[in-house]
């Protein structure tokens, strides 16, 4: 036990431990930092640039090397990452950017606006002609804000598609599940409905398949197990996934060559893009990684 | 207007749902006297008293004051212009002091922060005028009925009102306490303070009135000052009927014990001085088809006695049978399924459920079996309404729409819905108009003819007299005396209640 | 309920009619809302008022109704219950691992039912419900308090049970599972029976049993009824043990209607069964309001929820909307008491013959 | 207060020192389980009992403390305050919207600087802090239903100033105003400094001035109060307005802190702030508590929250803990007035000179 607290200490801050996604970041995270021999810990800030704060105040009190950090709002996380900055903390953001550069010694980022891009070309593609309904997720998270715009960069150039309700279902797949079933009343022609992340898209498909409805096609986000498990089965069309396990090692690696180094040897900023999930590839991919 | 007239409410007209309170009541206030009001429970006087201190306001009619009209929008209005009052129910905060109750709503500052030593002082002094000095910090929650209507009246005194409202301030105080209290008011009214009494014991209107007013259902119905008032013109006014107290006692000839209670003990309760009372020694016999009653001053323990052998209350030790089985009587349900049933002290605090019916108020916890039947039901509660005369149109009517004589008489039915073997009443008659209480002592002595064992307290001499068969007396915890029916006198009882005096015989 | 039948006695004798329909309609209380508000719809939503979208509307509300049932005897006795919706949760998730792990007794993992999963599910949140029941009736812990603290403890063990993952796909494992929450019976949809079923057992005993009776009594004054011989602590604990299980219910039915169990799942969903049980005129104090009203309250959120996704307005209106909606509507049933006890006396009046 | 003096008079006839210290113990309620937590982080943690985690530590506390403390005369008087989270949330985003878009007046935009943008800010929260008032001393409503309307309302509003989304960059449009969350004085954090001097204040006021007693004596017997001349209703508008300035305060030093300013922030706040009150011995029924134990109660929600992290429990094992600390507090503080009341007599008899 001692040996172990004399290890340095990496602490992983990730959104929230009841997402799939978020899970896999964290959890891929502290495998290859206990990996290479430090301590970690994982917290989640559920969104709440407040207690993200707090979780980098306890981060800097309990002498921590280095921080993984998947933020809790782009402009919201800028002076926590400062502090932690100035109080000679290393900073690796993943998953989502902040709005400043300097200050992080790294932004490995899920490209979110090109992996929405691609998820909707894929909805364009596979829809017929009509009506299609939006489920956004927490619409004061920022993700939730770039993937609606990467969306309507596709979808409002597709004149055969148009947007006939866009409800925030907050991430969740029990409301996703009850608003598609209302929105399924008010619109009898619906041809799709895009997601903001899969657990809204299989709350969708849930309430889809009790409709009785046919051919409404459905896409998510992410690349969850779950919701590969659904394309497989045809209830999904398709996902974007963002590789979180190759970020989060990524991020590790980088904060391990820093803290030796003293230098990443990369740019601070490195955009990784997401992978278009459909039927045709899903096997290629598992727990959020490519492994073919 | 004469001058000798401080106050004249002229018209006064007041609608509750369903009612009218007061219907156009003209009530005059003589200057340095005690100005009576009188009239059966619903009468209207506390309503009429609730116009005057600005709790409510009235729907018509004005209020002169020294000839010139005023308008009472809130009780601190009415505190401007020098009126106080004590109201009918008690209306302390139990989690402040004794002193900051006497202070409340007019806290003495200095530089924006409370006075707190001039509070004490002054509270001190209004609690020593009443001849019932008590530590002014101790939490009132742990004080008695009586002892938080003292806090009260110190209040009003505290405050040095031109006018100065009693309702029913008695009804909570013993005998020695209510005598302290007509002193003070003989003082009052000598320097200059002008009172209004209100209360349904005769004995002490007339020994303390100047003038009198009788109300009937919302209206004057008699005026008069002192001297042309006897017992028959008020009780004739009240009721529009004649005097009907008298009542014939015919002690129990049964010598069959029903209850007996042996070397009972209770400790006493926590925090402070005016905490519960302990019980010792408390041994004595009920009879088959007797009335039972057990007289003592405020904090003499009574109110401890009963809830113990109401399965309210732990005892420390001692034994109680019931008919020569030993029980336990650790909850109210063990008590009530043996047979003993109790009659709260507080109607309202520990009787009745509001928001409930009268018909289900009496059949509350009686009913056995999984399912209510309601015909069933309303046929046992309109026989017991029958029996026992509660004046209910509709027993379907929420409980509160009942006088207090008649709620009273609610809880006797809800505790005979129970077959109860011995009935406990803590205080059967507190706050009931001299008609209703004649009835429930009519009520009582006919169920103990029909073989029920009746225990009940009282504060008032005049009550155990006329009521019971046997007294004991309860003083500090013991038992201090026990009379015959016939041995009961106004001074017997007294002397054996009050604690410096050791006479009377002990069982 | 009670003061209602009393009100209306009392009401039998206006002999003008007029005042007596104005009466009415200011007594409906959370009725007049939903009228408004299905007629509001109505006219804005050509969808809205389709026997589909009633049904799927009814399936809606059914979750918050069976919870407001169960909150309703909590309130009825003077307490209240935060638990309901980290219950709820705790219910999916116990039925999501009973189906997907099985249950492993010394060494040995049985695949039970899912009879057995939805009796295991139910008897662990009655174990939540004793706990709060337990806390408030004997350890006298506020009842606030004592649920707020159980709301954490069953959400964090919901999440701790799954190490925060979905137990996902519980229709593969199980498929009769499916019916607790899409089946239908009489083209009706399931949920929708049990909440029925649910409020007439409780509607029934609120009025016909004596049990019904104690909560009321309870509520309107304790010790009144504990001095009365009520076993005070045996009720309060009852309603908590009805509370948990109609939260256990919404739980299984949710898991169903998902094929999934997630751990968050009922966040916030006790403030929509408080919501629903105050709009139906319960008051918070205890001792006045009826199972009848707990589900108007219900189908009132139900309506505003449904209907505002189908017109399209944002969430962010939705949520300003639902606080509008619940303030009004108590403050209109204050006023409507209010107005009542103002102008009752004057049309008594107005009939001599009629009074008192 | 009042019970901790009376108390404390009739123990100093305790003549058995043992059994006073054992009371004293007992009474310590909050601080023996805050010292408890205390002593168990150092003992875990070897950089928790450093001056500079303290610091940090204290300036965590201060948020859910000023909740707490404002919280705290809403409670003592009867009442409960659902809003203030989301009141903290719209007050922060007022004074974001002020500093980064300024203020539109008949078509020119004017850039207050910071002072007014906080006034502003503080006065909307007011407002809000008004209609609670409004709507439970003059409307009727009850307050659990009324501030969990503008608890919505409020929210609402806040995600419909920025259309959900983040006004960033606070500090580079004022700088000046990073200081009310970040700033020291003599060392220490400038949101201490609020939370002690809001503290002085409220516990002064509590104490010491009229205001005070009133709001102790409406939550012991409201009618009571109002039968003395306390004017009831402008005493709650009073208790709810310091209650939204306290929450309005909060969210103007969460955004100095983050330099920005999010809707979101704040949720669920009012459940912390109520269980820091509660655990600092404050009576839901009102009329029985402290201010100065609604601080310790914030430390000792705080202390937990910031401890553990360090100790690097998980999240979900957090959430347990934490209900079953608010339970467990709350239920030896039960036990400890049940003791006390049992055995102080004990105690007493065995000293007969001591006894009444
Ligand atoms: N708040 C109220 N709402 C409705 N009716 C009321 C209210 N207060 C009093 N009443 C009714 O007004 C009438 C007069 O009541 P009031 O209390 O003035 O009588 P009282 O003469 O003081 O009787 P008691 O001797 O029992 O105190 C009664 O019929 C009573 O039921
Ligand atoms: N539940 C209780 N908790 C603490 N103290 C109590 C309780 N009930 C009564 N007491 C206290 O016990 C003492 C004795 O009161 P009790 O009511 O038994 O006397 P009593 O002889 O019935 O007189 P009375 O009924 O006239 O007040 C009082 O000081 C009262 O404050
Ligand atoms: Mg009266
Ligand atoms: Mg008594």
């Amino acid at each position: 036990h001692r040996e172990e607290l004399s290890k340095p200490l990496i602490a992983i801050i990730v959104p929230s431990q009841d997402n799939p996604y978020f899970k896999a970041e964290g959890d891929a995270a502290a495998a290859r930092a206990q990996q290479l021999g430090y301590r970690t810990r994982i917290d989640a800030h559920n969104d709440d640039a407040y207690r993200q704060d707090n979780l980098i105040d306890a981060a800097i009190a309990s002498g921590a090397k280095a921080i993984v950090l998947d933020n809790a709002g782009s402009e919201s996380s800028i002076s926590a990452v400062r502090r932690a900055k100035s109080e000679g903390i290393a900073v690796f953001l993943i998953d989502r950017e902040i709005q400043i550069t300097g200050i992080a010694n790294a932004q490995i980022i899920a490209d979110n606006h090109q992996g929405s891009r691609i998820v909707a070309e894929e909805f364009a593609r596979a829809t017929k002609e009509g009506e299609y309904a939006e489920l956004l997720g927490r619409e004061s998270d920022t993700n939730a804000q770039i993937r609606t715009k990467g969306f309507h960069e596709i979808l409002d150039t597709a004149p055969r598609l148009k947007l006939v309700a866009a409800q925030s279902a907050n991430w969740s797949q029990a409301e996703a599940f009850q608003k598609t079933e209302t929105i399924l009343q008010a619109h009898a022609k619906l041809v799709g409905i895009i997601a903001g992340n899969d657990t809204m898209a299989l709350g969708a498909a849930a309430a889809i398949k009790s409709s009785g409805r046919k051919g409404i096609i459905v896409t998510g986000f992410d690349g969850s197990p779950d919701a590969a498990t659904a394309i497989r089965s045809g209830e999904l069309q398709a996902t974007s996934l963002q590789p979180a396990v190759v970020i989060s090692r990524l991020a590790v690696d980088e904060a391990d060559r820093f803290l030796k180094t003293g230098s990443t040897g990369k740019p601070e900023k490195q955009i990784i893009p997401c992978d278009l999930v459909t039927r045709a590839n899903v096997d290629d991919y598992r727990d959020f990684e490519k492994i073919r | 207007m004469s001058d000798d007239v401080i106050l004249q409410a002229s018209g006064i007209l007041k609608r509750y749902p369903g009612n009218i309170a007061l219907d156009h009541v003209d009530f005059k206030l003589h200057r340095n006297a005690v100005n009576v009001l009188i009239g059966e429970n619903g009468a209207g006087k506390s309503t009429l008293m609730r116009i005057l201190s600005g709790v409510e306001s009235c729907d018509e009619g004005t209020i002169l004051l020294d000839g010139k009209p005023i308008v009472l929008r809130s009780p601190r209005d009415a505190g401007a212009h020098g009126i106080s009052i004590v109201h009918q129910e008690l209306s302390v905060m139990p989690n402040l002091d004794i002193s900051e109750n006497i202070f409340a709503g007019r806290e003495l500052t200095r530089a924006a922060m409370v006075d707190r030593k001039t509070e004490d002082t002054q509270s001190a002094d209004a609690l020593h005028r009443l001849h019932k000095p008590m530590p002014v910090n101790a939490q009132t929650a742990h004080l008695s009925l009586g002892c938080r209507q003292i806090v009260e009246l110190a209040r009003t005194i505290a405050h040095g009102s031109k006018i100065l409202i009693l309702d029913e301030p008695t009804s909570a105080l013993s005998m020695a306490e209510a005598e302290s209290l007509f002193e003070v008011i003989d003082d009052l009214k000598r320097s200059g303070v002008t009172i209004v009494y209100i209360s349904h014991r005769l004995h002490e209107l007339l020994h303390l009135g100047d003038y009198f007013t009788v109300l009937r259902s919302g209206r004057v119905v008699g005026e008069a000052p002192r001297s042309k008032v006897t017992r028959q013109w008020i009780v004739e006014r009240m009721s529009g009927r004649a005097d009907t107290t008298d009542l014939q006692v015919r002690p129990a000839a049964s010598t069959q014990a029903v209850l007996s209670v042996h070397h009972l003990e209770l400790g006493s309760s926590a925090a402070g001085e005016e905490s519960q009372a302990a019980l010792h020694e408390i041994s004595f016999t009920l009879h088959k088809g007797e009335v039972l009653g057990i007289y003592g001053l405020l904090g003499a323990g009574r109110t401890e006695l009963l809830e113990t052998l109401a399965g309210n209350r732990t005892r420390l030790g001692g034994s109680i049978q019931l008919e020569g089985r030993t029980l336990e009587l650790n909850s109210v349900g063990s008590a009530v399924k043996a047979g003993i049933v109790l009659v709260p002290e507080d109607r309202q605090r520990d009787g009745l459920i509001p928001e409930l019916s009268i018909r289900e108020n009496v059949a509350l916890a009686a009913s056995h079996g999984p399912l209510l039947s309601r015909a069933h039901e309303t046929e046992l509660v309109r026989k017991l309404a029958k029996d026992l005369n509660i004046a209910a149109n509709d027993l379907e009517l929420p409980v509160t729409s009942l006088s207090g004589g008649n709620q009273q008489k609610v809880l006797i039915a809800r505790c005979l819905m129970r077959n109860p073997r011995v009935l406990l009443l803590d205080e059967p008659t507190r706050g009931v108009d001299a008609g209703a209480k004649a009835e429930i002592y009519r009520i009582l002595r006919q169920l103990a003819a029909n073989g029920l064992s009746i225990l009940f307290t009282s504060s008032e001499i005049e009550e155990t007299r006329t009521l019971a068969d046997r007294a004991l007396v309860l003083c500090q915890g013991r038992i201090a005396a026990e009379f015959q029916h016939h041995q009961l006198t106004d001074e017997a009882l007294f002397a054996a209640a009050s604690p410096n005096v050791t006479t009377g015989s002990i069982a | 309920m009670t003061s209602i039948s009393a009100t209306l006695s009392s009401s039998d004798r206006l002999a003008s009619s007029g005042a007596r329909i104005a009466l009415i309609l200011l007594r409906a209380r959370a009725v007049l809302v939903l009228v408004l508000l299905l007629i509001l719809f109505s006219a804005l939503a050509p969808s809205f008022l389709t026997g589909a979208n009633l049904s799927i509307l009814t399936k809606h509300v059914a979750i918050s109704a069976i919870l407001a049932i169960g909150m309703t005897f909590v309130i009825l006795s003077g307490g209240i219950d935060l638990s309901v919706g980290s219950v709820a949760g705790l219910g999916g998730m116990v039925a999501g691992y009973i189906l997907t792990q099985g249950i492993t007794l010394g060494g040995t993992t049985y695949h039970p039912g899912v009879f057995v999963a939805i009796l295991a599910t139910i008897a662990l949140c009655l174990v939540v419900g004793a706990l709060n029941g337990w806390l408030v009736s004997r350890a006298g812990v506020a009842p606030f308090i004592a649920t707020l603290g159980t709301l954490y403890i069953a959400r964090g063990s919901a999440l701790l049970m799954s190490n925060g993952k979905t137990f996902p796909n519980l229709a593969a494992h199980a498929p009769s599972f499916a019916f607790i929450g899409q089946g239908f019976l009489l083209r009706i949809p399931i949920p929708v029976w049990l909440m029925f079923a649910l409020f007439a057992v409780a509607a029934f005993i609120a009025a016909k049993t004596p049990f019904g009776r104690h909560v009321y009594a309870i509520g309107g004054n304790e010790r009144a009824a504990r001095l009365a011989g009520i076993v005070v602590p045996r009720v309060k604990m009852y309603t908590f043990l009805f509370s948990a299980f109609c939260a256990g219910l919404v739980g299984l039915i949710i898991a169903s209607q998902l094929e999934a169990a997630h751990p968050a799942t009922g966040e916030s969903f006790e403030l929509n069964a408080i919501a629903a049980v105050v709009l139906g005129g319960t008051s918070l104090m205890g001792g006045r309001g009826s199972v009848t009203g707990s589900l108007i309250g219900a189908f009132v959120i139900g309506v505003l929820a449904d209907g505002l996704v189908m017109l399209g307005v944002s969430e962010f209106w939705q949520i300003v909307i639902k606080g509008v909606v619940i303030v009004l509507a108590v403050a209109i049933d204050q006023l409507q008491s209010r107005l009542q006890a103002k102008f009752l006396p004057l049309l008594l009046r107005s009939n001599p013959e009629a009074g008192a």
